[in-house]
This record gives structure tokens, sequence and C-alpha cells, in this order.
């Protein structure tokens, strides 16, 4: 490779205490390129970066930027130098503006004191138009749907005349229109010339957007190339060191008796009119854009969100279910999406994690020995990869902690397990993993609901599939076991956007 | 039911006044709200209502500032006149001021510049701090002078650090102990609030790590109590003296069963009705102790005729019957 | 999803304002009960002693609105007023400290660089050791009273006129340290509304994590937010003492803090970081003003007088908390 | 990455257990200076003192570990002390309240009940309001000490024998008010480490999303929290009554619950939330009742001893965040 690489990074380590996260990588990126960054979830991926715009200083290594040795102190030196990033952890400030957030820390000042808010809305407006973002300067951010405020991310990303982006698992909290757009934007900072650092676990996407591919493997470098030279098997097993089988491995198993009914269930104006049923062994998927309403059906069935409307059966019988500790007693377990806003307990380690839905169980006084193994033990099933269990879970990679919320909702064994996006942000290897654990559970007769704005996902695993469109239920598709697509994707997207609609009546 | 024979003589006055059909509002304001007080404040009520005036009281909280305000709200609220028991003695004259041409009369604690009350509308009724711990420091003095002792080490427990009677009352005891030829060295000095509680805390390692002392002079009866409590924990036979001021009821007792050697008594009842009277007087433009049983100052300053004192009284055992 | 209103959004004006209305409600009551509470004079008195609390509560919410909290004023206000109040005693003062004397704007001065000074301190120990405001600030409260009896202990007092008259002297009847509390509040404004130092504190208590990665020096910041307060309480000691007459080591400014704490919260600001408007805090310090005012008028006994203060803030949080009010 | 070492971790444990480092290092020096210090007499006078203190402490950490806080306990503990005094007067007391009378354990429980009650108004307010503990607790601390205050406007005093022995009855010279304290303890780290409850308040005050979503009901919970602290504020003003022989409304009590946030934080309980030991909070317990004793010992000034004091708290707590030390 005979061009100028724009930024090089060379023999990083970076050390916490009891982990080497990194331990002497590399990374060199060509300037109007595409660098995508792969590896399972504890890589290290992130750490690099944030070792890269002054987060988190590297222990040791070297790092050259635009031709000169750099050593970023903060964000801020970074981002004067040329060098922005989208975060992996949306960090807004909720209780202000969109502006505001879009400005944060460089608000245009009229004079040296004061700050010009006219100049600040009007520049935000231009962006926004500048970019085709459907965005406006004056809402709250807490009002924002996750993939708005991403939205605003990666506004605030471009809107640096940056060299390098850094874009940490951006679509994670995307739609596809909104990926669609945020590729678009892509193309044109690669026509500026302007090197992209793409983080992803999403293979597909990965594939149409790469110029290079660099893979680390627990903090160690493991290669560079071409994304031309490479394929999906290629690239998983660089990552993973094996060979990563079925994606998919729905098994068919029998469908048993309705254990869920839903009758007329509304909250609010989330969503309205949402019936179906669910049998043991099934897999009922839920389709729909970010926004639908999904998450908020699923935290009403678990009694997060008050129900006003409709009635809910579990094996025939009416349950009133105020709180997840109702939801919990009826055999219910859910998986949130927001693992970090109502997932993990950070400052609790990993053993605790895994039983802290479960500790009706061990007793008067608590039995920890008990709690422990079978931490040990659900944790091994997931490959959670940790130290120890007394690591603290906020100090594992996003992936893995996930793992250890999946253990967690594995030994409550609930009769019904709702998961809600629960492979997002986490590597191709425990995805599988997470997907055969869920096809054994239903064919175990446990009944499953999955929620995952990744369509190949739900047609991949569902029996069924429900999907809704702002609020509403637009239809319910059944399983083609005979063929290759098991669901029509072209029919699901018309659903999907509210083309069409099989309840309209209902309304 | 407290006040010896001859300190209650304010209701004389107001038995005078009975049914004058006079009608008018008197707002106290007191420095904050502790058993003292408390009785100061209830003697008053009662003194006005007998005088026919409706009184208030305002607990200011130990804050000098909150003290103006009520001030200046009173006059505002058109009340007759305010009996104001200063946080800070030296902060008097912004009180003044806050009050105008309102009758106002300071209680318990003197203004530090006496002559703030050279204003036609102002008075002063109270007990002299110097004279308090000067007592208990002529008490210890003859007790010492006795024994035939004339070096003595003493544990004091001083009450708020910064505040005047806690000054007063320290400065008071050392000066009088000199003045009587009695070289007196502190153990310790132990800051313990005027609290029971802290005093126990504060004095219980001196107790027990047995240092040598001759006595224990407290700020007041509670601390004074909490020694008493504490010797008793340390299971130290209380051979020596134990001195405090206020003579609360609690302190009486002890004084009583020879547990403290001696109290100060500030009469409270005293002070309350005294303020009123006052009050009552400068409304009517009368002097201002007519009606009491007490002198104005006798020194012959300027303020002097717009000074009431009520005296502070020694009390031991020998005539601790009259306090209780 | 529905889009939201345009225009006015009388919901929003009204639970924005709530307090004021609180206000309003407690005014005409009060003037009903008591005609005396809505005269010239009273108002006068209310804002007076309303004032030295105010310019505390003008320092304290920048501590509450950046996540943090500040116990401290009271006693750097006892502090500064010590300090300073002795280089402004009449030199045939009773008692005097010291014989240096110093015209009155240096001393007020001299109180605001002390609080400065204390601020800076634990602005520092909070950014840069991470230690709890909370911890942080029971220390300057425990270490500054101490300080301010040990400096003097007794009160300071015969101050010179010029001195006092930064609180007292009245243009058009009215005090002094009402403009100053005026000045001060205005500045707090022009800070949280107008300049970046504002948006920043803003950032950092909503935030910090992105406040951080957006590249605020995140301690810069919080230094300079303990600072302010310090200053406010430093100037409100200097104030203090030149109203009264006499800066008193042992009571003065005990408890402000919490008075402070308790109107700006009462005024809409978090305790969980990242909101405050000063218009709320405006009304929360004149909310309390007008309890304090009015129950003395009424002539309520002190002691009901703390309950019923007590239950006005707890039921104006809760009242407050109803606007924020979390999905369940 | 590596996996960490197995056995003994000693960093770990020094981190863990610095505070008892600190006691030591102090006990030591201490001892030195003033040989009294470390006598069976003095140790017994040391922890007599911080018995009730202590007390306070095992519920306060309790509101700091579910991430609230709790200033209510020093006037709680003087509105029980009033109330359950008063029914443990003497029949031939000097001012005796009322003529009820009780047997001593009942006035004891009183306490307890009264400040149970409190505990569970304040912990509803805070769970189902969502007001921050720290208005919710001011509101109680000032509402409390006002209702103290009206209970009885003096100390209640001429208290039974039978009733003061719950706290100065000796039992192998040592008073039962530390054996109280000790069994506080205890039920509050068994509570802490080995029941449900603890650690349902450790996920609240780590995350009370995620509690309410793993099925913990983090109403009821809190609501328990602040009724133990209640609790235990109600049963320590019970013993301060009958070890002092006296109720004051007025003193009884005063910043008892700064000293107990203080000897919590000290002992590492974080004031963010989800993070508490026992062991750690009786070394800050006792860190606190060394300076407090040593001073003392020392013939320290009292206000030397407050800057001491409170530069002790503040460093403790930044050397102790150290180990806790966020990154960036
Ligand atoms: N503050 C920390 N303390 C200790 N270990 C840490 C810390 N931060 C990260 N790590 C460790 O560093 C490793 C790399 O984490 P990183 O977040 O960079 O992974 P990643 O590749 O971005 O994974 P993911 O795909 O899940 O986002 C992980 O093993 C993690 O446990
Ligand atoms: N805090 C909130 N305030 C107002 N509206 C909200 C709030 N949270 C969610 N909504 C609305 O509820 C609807 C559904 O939200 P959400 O984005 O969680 O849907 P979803 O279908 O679960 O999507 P996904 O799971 O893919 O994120 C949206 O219309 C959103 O605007
Ligand atoms: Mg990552
Ligand atoms: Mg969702």
């Amino acid at each position: 490779m005979s061009e100028e690489y724009i930024l090089e990074m060379q023999d990083i380590v970076k050390e916490f205490p009891g982990v080497r996260a990194l331990k002497g990588v590399q990374l060199k990126v060509r300037p109007g390129t595409v660098h995508t960054l792969m590896g399972e979830n504890g890589a290290g991926k992130s750490t690099l970066m944030k070792c890269l715009i002054g987060i988190q200083p590297p222990t040791s290594g070297k790092i050259i930027f635009d031709g000169k040795e750099v050593e970023f102190k903060n964000p801020l030196q970074a981002m004067n130098s040329g060098i922005t990033m989208i975060h992996q952890e949306l960090s807004p400030v909720p209780e202000r503006t969109v502006c505001e957030n879009l400005w944060l820390g460089r608000f245009p000042m009229k004079n040296p004191l004061m700050c010009d808010h006219k100049k600040a809305r009007q520049e935000a407006l231009d962006l926004f138009q500048k970019w085709k973002l459907d965005l406006n300067p004056d809402d709250m951010m807490k009002d924002l749907t996750v993939a708005k405020q991403q939205m605003v991310e990666i506004a605030k990303a471009v809107s640096y005349d940056a060299k390098v982006v850094v874009m940490d698992e951006p679509t994670s909290a995307l739609t596809e229109t909104e990926v669609e757009h945020l590729f678009s934007i892509i193309a044109d900072l690669k026509s500026k010339n302007v090197a992209i650092i793409y983080i992803s676990h999403k293979m597909d996407e990965i594939f149409r957007i790469s110029d290079d591919i660099t893979v680390f493997r627990d903090g160690e470098y493991v290669g560079t190339d071409r994304a031309e030279n490479l394929d999906v098997d290629k690239l998983v097993t660089m990552m993973v060191g094996r060979q990563v089988g079925n994606m998919f491995p729905k098994v068919d198993c029998p469908i048993g008796d309705v254990i869920l009914e839903v009758k007329d269930l509304a909250s609010g104006r989330a969503f309205e009119h949402v019936s179906f049923d669910l049998h043991r062994g099934e897999i009922l998927g839920f389709a729909g854009l970010v926004g639908a309403g999904r998450t908020e059906i699923v935290e009403t069935i678990f009694g997060i969100r008050q129900r006003t409307a409709g009635q809910i059966f579990i094996n025939g019988e009416e349950v009133h279910i105020k709180s997840p500790e109702d939801a919990i007693k009826n055999k219910i377990g859910l998986l949130t999406e927001d693992r970090r806003g109502n997932g993990i307990f950070g400052l609790l380690d990993i053993t605790e994690n895994t039983v802290m839905a479960n500790l009706k169980n061990y007793g008067f006084p608590q039995n920890h020995k008990k709690m422990k193994e079978d931490a040990i033990k659900w944790n091994k099933a997931m490959r959670t990869k940790t130290p120890s269990m007394e690591q603290k879970i906020m100090n594992l990679s996003g992936g893995n902690q996930q793992k250890v919320l999946v253990a967690r909702w594995l030994l409550l064994d609930p009769d019904i397990l709702i998961v809600d996006e629960p492979t997002r942000g986490i590597d191709v290897g425990a995805k599988a993993e997470i997907h055969s654990i869920i096809t054994k559970l239903a064919g175990e007769g446990k009944a499953i609901i999955m929620i995952s704005s990744e369509l190949p996902e739900v047609s991949g695993m569902a029996d069924r599939m429900i999907v809704m469109y702002e609020g509403h239920m637009m239809g319910i598709l059944n399983r083609n076991r005979e063929s290759d697509t098991p669901f029509d994707s072209d029919e699901v997207m018309k659903y999907a956007h509210g083309e069409k609609n099989d309840f309209a009546t209902a309304k | 039911g407290c006040g010896s024979s001859g300190s209650s003589s304010g209701g004389n006055g107001s038995a005078e006044s009975t049914g004058s059909g006079e009608s008018g509002k008197i707002t106290l304001v007191m420095a904050q709200r502790d058993e003292f007080l408390s009785t100061l404040e209830a003697a008053a009520t009662k003194a006005a209502a007998e005088k026919g005036y409706k009184l208030t009281a305002q607990d200011a909280q130990s804050d000098s500032q909150k003290q103006i305000q009520f001030v200046e709200t009173a006059k505002n609220g058109g009340e007759d006149a305010v009996i104001v028991n200063p946080v800070d003695s030296d902060a008097a004259q912004s009180i003044v001021d806050a009050a105008g041409d309102m009758p106002l009369v300071f209680v318990n604690r003197p203004p530090t510049d006496l002559h703030v009350l050279d204003a036609e509308n102002v008075a002063f009724v109270g007990s002299d701090e110097d004279t308090s711990g000067y007592f208990q420091g002529e008490y210890l003095a003859q007790y010492y002078k006795d024994k035939g002792q004339t070096e003595i080490k003493y544990i004091l427990l001083q009450g708020i650090l910064g505040q005047v009677s806690q000054i007063k009352r320290c400065a008071g005891v050392v000066k009088a102990l000199e003045d009587n030829g009695i070289k007196a060295t502190p153990v310790v000095e132990l800051a313990a609030e005027y609290d029971r509680a802290k005093a126990i805390d504060k004095i219980s390692p001196v107790l027990t790590s047995g240092q040598e002392f001759d006595c224990i002079i407290s700020n007041n009866d509670a601390m004074a109590l909490g020694a008493v409590e504490a010797c008793e924990n340390a299971g130290i036979t209380i051979d020596f003296p134990i001195v405090g001021i206020d003579c609360t009821k609690d302190g009486a007792a002890a004084v009583e069963s020879g547990k403290m050697a001696m109290t100060v008594f500030q009469n409270p009842e005293g002070q309350g009705i005294g303020a009123v009277m006052a009050c009552a007087n400068l409304i009517a433009g009368k002097a201002i102790n007519e009606g009491t049983d007490y002198d104005l100052d006798s020194n012959g300053e300027s303020y002097s005729d717009s000074i009431i004192w009520v005296p502070f009284e020694p009390v031991t055992k020998d005539n601790v019957a009259d306090y209780m | 999803m529905e889009a939201t209103k345009k225009g006015f959004d009388f919901k929003k004006f009204m639970s924005n304002n709530a307090m004021w209305f609180v206000l309003i409600v407690l005014a005409v009551l009060l003037t009903i009960a008591r005609p005396a509470f809505l005269t010239v004079a009273n108002m006068t008195t209310l804002f007076t002693s309303e004032s030295i609390k105010g310019i505390i509560t003008c320092g304290v919410c920048w501590c509450i609105l950046s996540k943090g909290i500040d116990l401290g004023p009271g006693s750097v206000a006892a502090l500064a007023a010590v300090i300073s109040a002795s280089f402004a005693q009449q030199s045939d003062a009773l008692n005097r400290l010291h014989s240096i004397h110093l015209p009155a704007i240096v001393c007020i001065i001299i109180g605001m660089i002390i609080g400065a000074v204390i601020g800076i301190i634990v602005g520092w120990l909070v950014a840069y050791t991470h230690i709890h405001p909370f911890i942080a600030t029971l220390g300057s409260q425990l270490i500054c009273r101490a300080l301010a009896k040990m400096y003097s202990s007794a009160p300071v007092s015969n101050l010179d006129q010029s001195f006092r008259n930064f609180a007292i002297y009245k243009i058009a009847g009215i005090p002094m340290v009402v403009f100053i509390f005026l000045l001060i509040f205005i500045i707090s404004w022009f800070m949280m509304t107008q300049c970046r130092f504002g948006k920043n504190i803003f950032a950092i208590g909503g935030n910090d994590q992105a406040a951080r990665v957006a590249g605020i020096n995140v301690e810069k910041n919080l230094v300079l937010t303990y600072m302010w307060s310090g200053i406010c309480a430093g100037l409100a000691g200097a104030l203090l003492a030149a109203r009264t007459g006499s800066a008193d080591p042992s009571t003065n400014g005990l408890q402000y803090e919490f008075d402070a704490i308790a109107a700006a919260t009462v005024g809409g600001t978090s305790q969980t970081g990242g909101v405050c408007r000063m218009s709320g805090v405006l009304s929360g310090i004149l909310v309390l003003g007008v309890i304090n005012n009015g129950l003395v008028l009424l002539g309520a006994n002190d002691n009901l007088t703390q309950i019923i203060k007590g239950l006005i803030i707890v039921g104006a949080v809760v009242v407050d908390m109803r606007k924020n009010a979390k999905k369940p």
C-alpha cells in the first residue's frame, strides 16, 4: 500500500487494573476511505478509539495523525485537530434542546462574553438541511426517540470539519431508512476525503461500505485487508478464531397450547388495540421501525408501563400485572433493550447481576454459595468473557454485559421470555449463541417474544411475526416453513411503513 | 412554680393594672427557644395578658438578620411594642434602627453598647452577665479558702463559643477567682454548646483518663448536670464542687441533693414580667420600672433610667429551697 | 406519536411557572388576612430580609445545577463577615481586633475574595478528587465556622457607617442590599443563559460524561461553579455584617445554606442536576420570604411556623415534581 | 485480557480496609502522645460516647446506600427522646408532662415507633412522589424539631432508673448502650449481607430502573429503608434521654445527622449510591470517635478540633475515593 496514511496507531497498549485491554495493536487509516474495525465484544475496539481521541490515554504506543505524532489530552484537542467520534453509548444531555446538544462545549459566541443563540439556531438549521436531517433544534433532547438522539450525535460529529470521523456502532439504534441516510452521509464525507473509522457487528453493513477492514481479537491485532479480499466466513474466522455455524439455528418444534393471550391492549398513545396470542414452543417476532411501539407493548405486559386498556390472560386466566414483580411471579421474563438504563447494576459484580431477579430462591439467610454456583453455570453457558465472577459488570464490554443479562433471565427459568433487541451490539459469535439458546428454550416448550430491529434476525428466528407501525398492529405473518425466505421482506416493509394494514377496520 | 419570694415581685405590678382595659399587641423576639427563654416567654405572656396585651413570641433561631426582620415586620404589622432577646448583642443598633419609634425593650442580653438605650423608646431588662460567672468564682474562692487551698485546677464546660454569655461567664468566674486570691488554671476547656449530652461525651475522656482537677465550672446547668452524669458513669464520687448557672429545675434539684455545689439563679420570670412592664410603661410614658420591685441602673450614666436590673442570685444548698 | 402543538403552550407555561402562582395565591390570602402585608413598608422589609439569603441562593443554585450541593455558605459567610468587618471597625471601637482600617469597598471585596478562595479549594476537591460535594462542603462548613470563631471569639462590631451603608443606605426608600441582591441575581441569570459557562454547567449537571466527551473542561468549570458560590457567600457575609452592624462568628449565617437550598429547590432546581431557571430560583426565594414574613404577621407560634415551612417546602417540591414525573 | 491473580489480593485488601489502617495509625499516635488513650476505661468511654451516633449511622448508611440521604435523624431523635422520656418520668418529677407512666421497655419501643412512623412518611414521599430525599428529610428535620419543642418546651427529666438503665446499666463495666449499638450494628450487617432486603437496596442504589425490571418492589423497599433509619433514630433518641437522664427538645441530637453521614461516608459509603459495607461504616464511626476522644485528651482547643475533624473527614474520603476512581 503506497498511499499516505492520515492516521497511524502503532503498538498501542492499554492496561486497566487487572485487565490488559490492548496488547500492542495497530491501525492504519487512509484518507477518504471507510476503515472498519471488527472484533468480538471486548476485543478492544472502543478502547482503542478512546485512546485515540484522548478520553483514556494509552499506556504506551504511538499515534501519528496527519504526519505528526500526537497525544491528545482530552477530546477537545482531538476535535480541534480534526478527529471526532460518535460514541457507542449514547450520551445526550437530556434536559437541554437539540441545538444546545449540538453545540455542546463550543456554542457560537456573539462576543467574548455572550452566546449567539440566533446564530446557533440558524447554523443548526443549515446543518440539518445540508445533511437532510429531520431534526428540530428547539426540541428537548429527552423527548426524542433513541434514533433521533443518535441522528443528533451524527450531526454533531459531521459538523466539525474533521479529517477523521470515528463511528462506534452508530447504527445500533437506527432504522433502515436512517441507516441509508447515514450511509449517504458517509459517502459524502468520503468524497470530501474524510476518513471514517467504522465499528459495527452488522456484516451486511460492513461489506456494503468498507474499504479496509482491521480485525482485533482479545486485545490483539489479527490483521488488516481490503474489504474486497474478504467474505463473511473469512472475517468471522479472523474474529472468532474458529468457524461459526448457522447464524439462525432455527429448529422447528411442536407448537403447544396458548400460554399468553393479549386482548385489545393499550398504554396511553404509545400503542392501541394490540391483540395476539402466544403458544408454548413458539417464537413470536415483533418487527417494525424504531418508534413503532414494540418496546412499549412488552413493557406494558411486564408491568413497567401502565396499561390503560385491554386484558392479559395467562393459561386462560386473566392476570393483573402492575409491576415487574407481578410479572415475574407469573413466570414472565423481560430482557430490556436499554442495557445501561434498566439492565445492569454497574457497581455490582457478575454473580450479583446474574442472580438479582431471582433472590427469592436463595432463602434466608441468603445462600451465597448457591448464588455463585448458579452464576458460574449460566455465565459459562453464555460464554461470558470476564476475568472473574467478582468483576464489576461495568468493566465488561457491552456484549459481555448483555450475556450476563441473558444469563439472569435464563436462571429465572420463565415460561414466557420476552427479549427486546437481544443482540443489539453483540458480536456475531455471541449472536449465534443467543439465537441457539432461544431456539433451545422454545424447544423446551417455553414461549418467546422477540423484538428486533434487524429484520433478518426476526425472519430467521420467528414462527410468527407481528409488524407494528406507529403504535398499531399492521399485520400478522406466518412463517413459510418450506421457503428459504420464511417471511417476504418486501411485504414486511410495506406493513412496517404503514402502507399495508390488515387491521384497518379494527380501528 | 419557680421563683423565690423575693423575685416574683413583678406580679405585684401586674395585679395593680389588671382590668385597666388596655388592648394592644406586643411581639417577643427570642434568640432561640430553650428552657430558660421558654419560661421567660410564659411569664411574659401571662403578664401581658394581665395588662391587656396579646403577646406573640417568635424564635429567631440564632439569626440576627431574622431578628431585624421580625422587628421590622412587627412594626409593619402595627404592633404596639417589641421585646427583643438579641442574638448578637453587638447588633443592637440595627435592631433599634429597625424598630424606629416603636417602643423596644431588650431583654436578658444587654446591648454591648449601652448608649443605644439613650433613645426615648428603648429600654433594657435583664441580669448582668458579668456577675453570673463572678458569683460562681466567689463561691469557689470561698470554698477553697475554707479548705486552705490557693491553687486550683478546673475543668471548664463552655457554651457555644463566641456567644456573649459564654465569653462573659467564663471571664467572670476567672476574674472572681483572681480577685479573691486564688490561682486557677484550666485542665481543659471543653465547648459543649450548652448541651447535656455533648457535655457527657466531651468530659468523659478527661474523667476516665484520670487527669487531676479540683472542680468543674460550667456555663450552664445542663452541662453541669452532664458532668454529674459523666462522673456517676465513670464511678467518680463527687467530692469536689460542680457549679452551673441558670438554676433550672433539674439544676436546683441537683444542688439540693448535693450533686452540684451551687448554681446561679437567673430569674426568667422576673425578666419576662419586667420586660412587659417596661413596654407598658414606655407606651404610657412612665418610668420603666413603675409597678415592679426592680431598681433602675444606679451608675448615673445617660442611659441609666432605661435599664432595669433583675439580679442574679447565687444558689447553694442553704437557700436552694427558695428556688424549688 | 403526535406533533407537539405550536404556539403558546398553556400547560407548559403553567407548570414552568407554578411557583409564581403559588406566590400570588399566598400573597392574596395573606393580604386578605392581614392588609398590612401588601404595603410598601412590608414589601421592603420582605425583600431586605431575603436579600442576603437570596445572594447565597444565587450561588448555591449553580452547585445544585452542576449535580452537586454546597453546605458551606453559612459558615463561609460567617468567616467573611468577621474578617471583612474587622477591617471596617471604627477607630474608637470597643473591642477592636486589629488596627488596620480599610475603605469600605475594599472590606466588601475582601469578603468576596475569602469566599472565592474557599470556593476554589472546595471546587478543586470536588473536581479533581471526585469526592462528593456533600462531604467536601460539609468539611468547609465545619472548618470555616471554626476559623471564624478563631479569628474573633466575640462579635466584631462598631463598624464604619460607610461600610454599613453597603447594606443599609437607602435609595428611594429601598436599602442597598436589595439592589446588590438584584445585581447578583442578574449576573447569575446572565451567566446562566447568555454565557458559555452557563451552558457548560447545564451540560455537566445533565450528563458529565457527555460534557467531557464534547470537550468541555469539566474540572475547570466545576471549580468556577464552587468559586462563584463562594463569592456569593462571602459577599453575603460582608453584607450581613454591614446590615446588622456586627459580625458574630457563632451565629452569623447559621443554617443559611439550608434556606438557600430549599429556596433553589422550591424554585424548581433539580437535585439530580442539569435543571435550573433563575426565574424559578427567584420565585423560590420569594415563596420562602412570604412564608417567613406572612406567618410572623399572622402571629403564628414559631414552632407552628417551622412546621408550616417544612410542609410548604416539601409540598412545593412534590407539586413541582409532577411536571418532571417519570413515565411508569 | 488476562485473568487476575488468584489468592490473596493485598492491594484490594488494603484499599477495602484503608480506614482500619487509618484507625490503627491514629490510635498508635494518640497512645504515644497520651498513654491514657489506650486504657480499658477510655475505650469504654469512647464506645459509650459513639454508641448513640453509631446507632443513627447504622440507619443513615442505608439511606445513602439507596442513593438517598437522611437529614432527619437528629430531630427525630429529639422528638422520640421527649416523648419516650415523658412516659418514663418519676411520679414525683418536678415538671411532669403528664401522668401516664409506662414500663421502661415500652417507652423505648415508643421511641422506635415514632421514628418508624416518621420514616414511613418520609420514605413514602421519596418513593412515591420522587421528591429528592434531601428535601423530604430536610422537611422532616424542621418539622420534628418543632414538634419536639411543642411537645415540651423544657427538658423532660427525672426519669425512672429502669428507663435510664437501658443506657447506663453496666455489664462487665460496659454500659448497656454499647451493647444495644452492637446489636443494631449486627442487625444492620445481617440485613445488608445476608438478607434479600439488603441486596434489594444495593440494587436500588446502584440502578433503580434496573432494580424495578428485576422484579424488586422499589417503592416498598425505599419505605422500609427510611423506616429503618427512623427506627434507629428513634431508638437513639430514647437512649439519649436514658443516658443523659433528660430529654432536651432544643439541643438533643443537634447535628447528629451530619456526624452520622460523615461517619458513613468516611467508612466508604458512596453518596452516589450502591456502595456500602458495614465493616467500613464501623471503621468510620470509630475514626470519628477516636478524633473526638483523642483531641479532648490532647486538650485541643475546640475550634482546632473542628478544623482537624473537617480535614480528616475530607481527607479520609479523598483517600477512599482513589479506589473507586472513575475512569474519565
Ligand atoms: N474501565 C475499565 N476497567 C477495566 N476494564 C475495562 C475498562 N474499560 C474496558 N475494559 C475492558 O477492556 C476490554 C475492551 O473493551 P471495549 O469496550 O474496548 O471492547 P469493544 O471491542 O468495544 O467491545 P464491544 O463490541 O462489546 O463494544 C474489555 O475486556 C473490557 O472488559
Ligand atoms: N419519554 C417519552 N416521551 C414521549 N414519547 C415517548 C417517550 N418514550 C417513547 N415515546 C414514544 O413511544 C413510541 C415508541 O417508542 P420506542 O422508540 O421505544 O419504540 P420501539 O418500537 O420500541 O422501537 P425500538 O425498540 O426499535 O427502539 C414513540 O412514538 C416514541 O416517540
Ligand atoms: Mg465497544
Ligand atoms: Mg424498542
